[in-house]
């Protein structure tokens, strides 16, 4: 086993190396991918290899961006783009919602849409407005795609490659703030399949599902919660579309109680989703109500407050504490 | 003429014109074969509309007084080509093979799709004002990178000449010099707004500020749309980028059978397009040129007369599917929220052609 | 007391035409509203009566309709917007999300977003893709927008005009399937506040919510059930951001069963919010788990089936057999 | 001369030029008065930018090489014109009157507004690239509605002119004859991608395909900037739609602070550019024409500096605001989820300048 210490970035830029080495048709486009390598050098040094045909630097306009890597994907290629900040997709929403989501559908299964929609979302970077977004629950929402996040650079290398190969578009979002966080990486079998929610550590009394940049927070506040006698089982969910809800539901019928952690406004969210699945599935086993830990209902704030907005160790706590009380 | 600045090779009358850059040099049996589309588009245009009206389709959207730009723009492309329409180029996808039951099924509301658009190389119609052209700047991008010697075009209206897509599509082509022609259909309006409301200067002329060539040809003349139609793809194939054809004609119907084009336009504008019907000055040119005789004429219509009884068969014979076809292809691999509607629904047994 | 008998899409004229004569600041913009009236007529003769510069037929980019009336909203005009179809709405989605809803935030309220987007949606008309989509959930997920539906004429006459006076962006979805249905409009007082919620039945058994379209089906199925002695309370939501949560939840505690029928999909949905927020609410009173009948995961199906995607009185009876069912 | 096309009135030398069109009859208080906008603006924002390298600012975006295009712009405004600036136009906010610390609010981000924008009549920095231009149209349709005589102008670069947004706000500008203009400050660099890649002609001529005039300006020329844009306002509000303004210039710093210029551009390029700087050429007209002596420069040069730190001295006074200050201002009207989320914060301790 070839294992390599690397960061969430680094992760990336060889996972999509490797996918386009493995397959011709795989071509990455985006805004600055080129010579600067995105704005967070995720594709530093691939265009130099691949050349300008397979890495294309696109003209500044995300509707444009997606609706030609479509027009390619009937062409038979396979296009990575990168969105080049979470806040920056919406205007390509409708080529997303009514083209990518419906294409293969509308062809009754001729046109492949075998594109992956790269998304460096959630915040905690100290960035200015529209660059912190967690928009997943959009897409979630929009049958048709798939989407998938990475919170680890092993995740990172493989998920990437695994979502290059699947046929589906795949919405691929990347954790911003976890980018220069190294881990493990290995570099010959992958850990997981790329739909599969994973017990990132056991536990007993609370079940804790989070993704992205929240499965560090749930880690931490699984730390805390040990030291006060708690014990919670953290699954990090990995793809939001489609859920994997046996890991999860098996998870709370052993907890009792389930808390979701996520970056994003609590409404019509995937951790109502999830609440609402799980709810049904595991009525019985549930000790307390599925609670959700969620940024709240306003627009993203300045990030010099982004702290009491993204849900924090305290805020997990809280919850924790309160399922924790339900049936005492 | 309509205008100067209009390319045009037949008169409505049927008279040849002479123009500096463009000349037909089709013979006879061409000629009669675009005369042939065109009365076949035609009556199977009418054969949808009643069928609509028997309540037979959902909807229709008649291509009437758009034959010539549509067959001209349509006949101009090689088989290895690839088209982009929008919703109303049924003429379009009769010169690319697609059998004239497949267009109606997405009308009949049987599907969202009709047909196989890999092998007609013909895409689906696209409802969404626009968002096709986007997808024909990316194909002509892929045909680059394939090094192949193949052009894209792609159709839409006056009115989503306006939509952000559209000309981000524009930028693209002129930035990649890709291998796309524009084909815009410019019928005068869209649905109850003229187009002044979309521009106060010709279309074609959008190309000329992105940088790449802009044409306005008489729509209703199918010599004239054929030639320029087949220099610009000539032209994109041999590397010389996107070109936009705005085809100056004339919606002569409805926007759709839901509409009541008489709530905004006036009976005398369209009985002045009536006078440039495109199929009449094809026949008079024919006739006159090629001494075609009535009796070729009468074939023709006997035949689209008998391609619009079989279609009024097909479409009677389509059934609504089976509902749990919604389930397929949603994802080209197994998801579980759509087995589990699978399974919700083949429970509740309403599957099975409910 | 004036009452009247009239379409909800009449009402909708009349209840916009009120709005205009009252207040000269109130434009309407939007494809074919003119001379055409709109493609459902809503707009029926307001251009004749209140002048081109009032009733703006616009050209066809549903992004600039609505970034011209933010554009207009800050020179303190208040545009009633109609996109012609739900499913055309997605060209203007970064305008709706990343300006109308959080401009008012970003000038620390100097700016008033007080305009309101009509949206005909939800499906069964017949009509080919794109007409008959359900996508209230990326709004009502969204902070700093309000969503709406009317599901009488009643309501649609006095929602529109309390839509219009209100300050905040309002997505005012209509029902298409219902414009042509008849009920008495009283021309004289608003029968509720715009954000409440309504029990249109009174029953015991099960709480059924319902908004838009779905909110006969929910009564249908009432009338279904009665005969099989189960009695239903059917709520129609009317306001889906924000959601009359203290009405659905006073309800559930009496019934300890809900039931929220929708013709969106389910992942992450309205449905899926209010299964998880009156669980966390009524969490002692649930009899049985919070049940959704919603769309499938697909993409709207093609007309001739429609019937089998949208929830039907049967589905709705099957998940209140399934509820009533839970604690036997 | 960079181009033919370009207007000029005064070299990178100081040296007048004439135009056919366009004459400059400023005099030396005027033309000081643009010196010193222009010395200032630079000097805040060098200001700025260190400030952002010592972890004052959260971001920097540089307006360097540009002051000249902004300035002239900004001050052709009237008083009652409206301007929709994009986020890099702290020069524009400067002529409007919008206080330094004011615009740096944002980036320190304490704020994602900053200002009244009623109040100074200038919108709040947009960083969606081209959203912008749709909301100054719409305005400008607001002016018609009020009969008033005032215009907008809306500001945006080379990269965003390839966003659909942008491209619809011409198509409205053109069919509803707003008083708008646009100034397209072609900076020749999109963060790493040069304005090639999203045009293959000059931009000003994106304009003409949409029926209204473009004009490419001298961009480092303060006169012929102002001259352009006071003459596209005029027109603006005397009735006569709409004009894009293509103002010629070159980002001399990098694009925001978080970026890396060595790795896309080489620096002899940035060497031309500095031959052309905005400032130097109007000091040497004054020096030369008006005989303005070393001594008033230095004022400015002083009072720039004072300005400076001030800025200084009022960035690091602004404190974060109280996270509860994220709940303000959300809805206009009060909104059960939000006032949830007020109320939780409190009781968890987090409000209270945490
Ligand atoms: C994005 C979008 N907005 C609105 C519509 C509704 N719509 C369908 S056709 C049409 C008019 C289109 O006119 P034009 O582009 O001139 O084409 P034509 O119908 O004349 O062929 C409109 C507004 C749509 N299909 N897509
Ligand atoms: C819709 C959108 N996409 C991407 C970005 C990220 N971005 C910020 S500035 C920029 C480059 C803009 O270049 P240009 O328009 O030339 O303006 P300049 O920075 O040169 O002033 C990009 C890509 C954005 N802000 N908005
Ligand atoms: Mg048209
Ligand atoms: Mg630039």
């Amino acid at each position: 086993m070839t294992q390599q210490s690397m960061t969430m970035a680094k992760a990336l830029n060889e996972g999509l190396r490797r996918a386009m080495e493995k397959d011709r048709k795989v071509l990455l486009m985006g805004e600055d991918i080129g010579k600067l390598g995105g704005v967070f050098r995720i594709t530093d040094g691939l265009q130099k290899d691949f050349g300008e045909d397979r890495v294309i630097d696109a003209p500044l306009a995300e509707s444009a961006i997606v609706g030609t890597s479509v027009g390619l994907a009937i062409r038979g290629y396979r296009t990575v783009v990168e969105i080049q900040f979470d806040g920056f997709v919406y205007p390509a929403f409708d080529q997303i919602v009514s083209q990518v989501a419906k294409l293969h559908k509308r062809s009754a299964g001729v046109y492949t849409m075998g594109l992956v929609i790269r998304l460096p979302f959630q915040g905690g970077i100290g960035a200015i407005e529209h660059h912190s977004e967690s928009p997943e629950a959009y897409f979630v929402h929009t049958a048709g795609l798939r989407v998938v996040v990475c919170s680890t650079p092993n995740d990172a290398y493989w998920m990437i490659q695994q979502s290059v190969e699947h046929d589906d578009p795949i919405i691929f979002c990347e954790p911003k703030s976890r980018y220069w966080e190294k881990g493990e990486v290995d570099l010959d079998n992958p850990p997981y399949g790329l739909f599969d929610a994973v017990v990132r550590r056991p536990g007993t009394d609370v079940t804790v599902v989070a993704w992205g940049s929240m499965v560090k927070t749930a880690l931490r506040a699984a730390d805390v919660a040990a030291e006060e006698g708690v014990s919670l089982e953290v699954i990090d969910a990995r793809s939001l579309s489609p859920l994997d809800l046996d890991t999860i539901a098996t998870s709370v019928e052993k907890t009792g109680r389930l808390v979701v952690v996520q970056e994003a406004p609590p409404t019509a969210s995937v951790g109502s989703e999830i609440v609402a699945a799980v709810t049904e599935r595991c009525f019985y086993s549930l000790r307390a109500p599925g609670t959700r830990v969620s940024a709240y209902h306003v627009p993203y704030p300045p990030s010099r407050i982004e702290d009491a907005y993204r849900p924090s160790v305290d805020r997990v706590m809280d919850a924790i504490d309160r399922v924790m009380g339900y049936d005492q | 003429m309509i205008s100067d600045e209009l390319v045009q090779l037949l008169t409505p009358e049927g008279e040849r014109v002479s123009h500096p850059e463009y000349r037909s040099e089709l013979g006879r049996d061409e000629i009669l074969g675009f005369y042939r589309d065109m009365v076949i588009v035609r009556r199977l245009c009418n054969e949808s509309t009643s069928l609509q009206r028997q309540g037979q389709l959902a909807l229709w959207a008649p291509l009437q007084g758009q034959e010539a730009a549509q067959i001209g723009a349509g006949r101009a492309l090689a088989p290895m080509d690839f088209s982009f329409p929008s919703y109303r180029e049924h003429g379009v996808a009769w010169t690319r093979g697609v059998p004239p039951r497949d267009m109606l099924r997405i009308f009949r509301a049987t599907t969202t799709g009709g047909w196989d658009p890999q092998q007609y190389r013909h895409s689906l119609p696209m409802v969404v004002l626009g968002d096709q052209t986007l997808h024909a700047v990316g194909y002509a991008m892929g045909i680059q990178r394939d090094g192949a010697e193949e052009a894209v075009m792609t159709f839409f209206g006056d009115g989503a000449s306006s939509q952000g897509d559209v000309l981000e599509s524009f930028v693209w082509a002129a930035s990649f010099n890709a291998p796309v022609v524009f084909v815009l259909q410019n019928n005068q309006w869209a649905i109850s707004e003229p187009t002044s409301l979309q521009t106060k200067i010709p279309l074609y002329h959008r190309a000329h500020g992105f940088g790449f060539p802009g044409v306005r040809v008489d729509g209703n003349d199918v010599l004239a749309m054929y030639e320029v139609a087949k220099r610009a793809l000539d032209n994109a194939r041999a590397g010389g980028g996107p070109t936009l054809i705005e085809a100056y004609t004339y919606r002569m119907g409805a926007h759709t059978t839901s509409d009541d084009p008489t709530r905004y336009r006036v009976d005398a504008e369209v009985e002045v397009w009536r006078h440039r019907d495109p199929i009449e000055r094809v026949k008079a040119l024919l006739a006159r040129e090629f001494g075609v005789h009535k009796v070729t004429f009468d074939e023709v219509a006997a035949e689209a007369e008998q391609l619009a009884l079989q279609l009024r068969e097909d479409v009677l014979a389509m059934d609504a599917p089976d509902p749990t076809m919604m389930f397929d292809h949603v994802y080209a691999e197994s998801h579980p929220l759509v087995e589990a509607g699978r399974r919700e629904m083949i429970e509740l047994g309403i599957s099975g052609g409910h």
